[in-house]
């Protein structure tokens, strides 16, 4: 693999160097742009002791949830437990150490940990138990609470296409925290529906540049829908 | 008599306004969709990143990369825009979204809400909750008056973990349309059919009744 | 004027409400995607004592260095004075109140402007002149200084096309700070080279969208280049 | 005899690697990307918003819309890409850019770094640098070891105001490459014919000069 190519041809080369008690960043939102087949290479492998910050922790058998069966993840970041009964059944116990971040938050920590800006303030959370501890401190007459950054020692993602140097685009709402997760891993590997020549994305529809993208790998892809709505055609 | 879900929903829907973008809650808030006046142009804004959601899809319509903040598989309109989390939070906390409707557990004389946990019991996690109530201005919280048992969950002080301090301002309950001020519910408009008498015994929080308290009216079908 | 549609037929029409004294957030990066006509109205009208954040002050006698002849300009919050010989003079003479500011920083305070943090930490800048007075923070050993951000009465935007409900793409490197700008206007006018209909861009594609935008105008542009550089075809 | 501005470059070119993501400033440091070596890719980032730029345009491809950071018509490779300069200045905060050459007005034995203004007489402002060298682990300074008038730029400390405080770890002057380690510059190589003394008498701030100090090779045209 020579200059920006950073395609790798198995999901082994794809978490090479993920060890127990790292921290992986995730991107996915419900199971909508999640990255499916990283994340069964993680079940796999069979690490633990994993910090995993993602929106949500998957549903009970499929995404993130399957790391919770055999006890691979030791403390999830996340918004939203509500619809995964083995996640809330182990917050509940205490078995598993969920520090529950506001969604807004938890992008933007992701972001600034991407991006060098090691705190922020934000008026979310002030007042409620997410803000206890934190320093407060007030803006023109509002209170608002310190919130650090977040980096990771992997990052996870899922994209529509990427070519070989690493730029990647995502479609529709499977963008959700995509390309947050991707800047903020010392190690971002991002899997792929479809994997193009450099110059065939157009540079200004890059979601992700390369820079921040150290591997990629072409999947296929189950994409089960969590509430599947329709009206009458 | 209590307001139905779509009561609500028609009741929340008569604070739209032409041109708005709005944020709708899981649950009854999403309902307000279906009631939007004709001739008025809303934007409905899905905290999971899309701004201009349209419909549910048809079944051929259906794309598991298209989905609400509730997880349900929906369409765009023309004009929609797709983005990040990030940005979706950077709509909402730097203020652009012009009215948030949510769903809560209890609300209280202060304008605190709680609708996240309820602690030993049930942890939902706050999602984009506790964002959009420390974002939004403009708020309605859409809940029922009381709980089965008669308990009142409009209260001098929330007893459940907050989502977000001295926010609200407006709530619609099935019995009631209220605002919150100066450290009291003040009621405005009540149920078809429910007395004041009711709503005072159901309201346990400093509530200030007006001389005249006008009841809803709904003319369409609901 | 209905629902969304955001476009204006006049450039009165475009700046109506700017005043004496206000702050104008404008986009652009050297003369490369700057509200030109938006710069040339704001002359037109006449307004003084403006505060104007835009990471140059273009040249001389033409992009907001017009607007430094007439001393419409009481403050710039900028970056690099460099390539305009008026601004330098009216600085190094005291006329005008310069903030010079970090590209970088300046970037960010905007974004967060308009993304409701009030405040960020950054290293940029600890330990020389734009760190002075500023609260200094350590996180993991190192040094950072936080910065505030920046909301403006009015911000002024150039885009390549912008659908009537004023979502915008910016084309090539004329992106720059226009989309940040465009999210911390507290009034937000955007002038484009094209007006489509909405659904005619795609959704993914659009770089700011229209919920930050109030008025749209559809301009015609000089585009004066500042470094010609060519090489032999 | 002391390097031309073709030389500096060459030299500062040795120290790229296969992929690296780099972003090189206004004069001599744009240059480097002439001398990239054969059989290597690296990547020029722009601080404007653009990563890939590529070489100058032919007369039939200037745009207006695209310029690099020095202001200057460019062009685009394959594999570009073009962003806002919040997301141009998140990639270089954050760490993620390989390798930075700036110029400088003086550095100093600290590894501070001054380039932006001299008070009274000259403002140009720190347009990114002061991102740049806060966000680089990894940053070649490029300069004239000393004035005109054979005032010193390798200082003890740094008389004009900063750009960077303590970040500044490599050097290439016209007469030397050295390191900064320690409180101290540290003589690795010296510019053809230039001697040692040369450079001793030149450099202010404390320098360290190793037994053996090896003269930069330059077999390429210059």
């Amino acid at each position: 693999m020579a200059g920006f190519d950073k395609v790798v041809s198995s999901y082994e080369e794809a978490l090479a160097g993920l060890q127990d008690g790292m921290t992986v960043i995730a991107g996915g939102f419900g199971l909508c742009g999640i990255p499916e087949n990283l994340i069964a290479q993680i079940k796999k492998m069979g690490v633990k002791g994993l910090t995993v910050v993602s929106n949500n922790c998957g549903v009970d058998g499929f995404g993130l949830g399957i790391l919770l069966e055999d006890r691979q993840i030791k403390k999830m970041v996340s918004s939203y437990v509500g619809e995964n009964a083995l996640f809330e059944k182990q917050l509940l116990s205490g078995e598993l150490e969920v520090e529950l971040t506001p969604q807004g938050t938890l992008a933007e920590k992701i972001r600034a940990g991407g991006a060098g800006i090691p705190a922020f303030y934000t008026a979310t959370g002030y007042g409620t138990p997410v803000g206890e501890g934190k320093e407060v401190r007030e803006f023109n007459g509002r209170h608002y609470i310190m919130e650090e950054s977040i980096v990771g020692d992997f990052a996870i993602v899922k994209g529509w296409k990427a070519d070989r140097y690493g730029n990647v685009v995502y479609r529709h709402t499977a963008q959700n925290f995509n390309p947050l997760a991707a800047t903020a891993g010392k190690i971002t590997v991002v899997e792929v529906e479809e994997i193009v020549e450099p110059g065939e994305l157009d540079p200004t529809h890059i979601h992700t540049p390369g820079i921040y993208v150290n591997r990629v790998i072409k999947g296929s892809f189950e994409k089960r829908i969590e509430q599947r709505t329709v009206r009458k055609g | 008599m209590a307001l139905s879900r779509e009561q609500i929903a028609m009741r929340v829907a008569r604070e739209l306004q032409d041109g708005f973008y709005v944020n709708l809650g899981i649950g009854i808030p999403t309902l307000v969709a279906n009631y939007v006046p004709k001739g008025m142009q809303v934007m409905l804004q899905s905290e999971n990143g899309l701004l201009g959601m349209g419909p549910f899809p048809t079944e051929d319509e259906i794309d598991a990369d298209l989905i609400n903040a509730g997880k349900q598989t929906v369409t765009t309109i023309p004009g929609a825009s797709i983005f990040s989390s990030a940005e979706s939070f950077a709509m909402i906390r730097g203020g652009h979204v012009d009215l948030t409707v949510l769903g809560a557990f209890e609300v209280d004389v202060a304008g605190n809400i709680a609708s996240w946990m309820i602690p030993g019991k049930l942890i939902k996690g706050m999602g984009g909750a506790m964002d959009l109530v420390a974002g939004a201005d403009n708020i309605i919280v859409t809940m029922t008056h009381a709980s089965k048992n008669g308990e009142s969950k409009l209260l001098t002080r929330c007893s459940l973990p907050l989502t977000g301090a001295g926010c609200i301002k407006r709530v619609l309950t099935d019995l009631a349309y209220l605002e919150i001020d100066n450290g009291a519910f003040i009621l405005k408009e009540r149920a078809p059919g429910v007395s004041v008498e009711e709503i005072v015994s159901k309201t346990e929080g400093k509530l200030i009744v007006p001389d005249h308290v006008p009841e809803m009216q709904f003319d369409e079908e609901a």
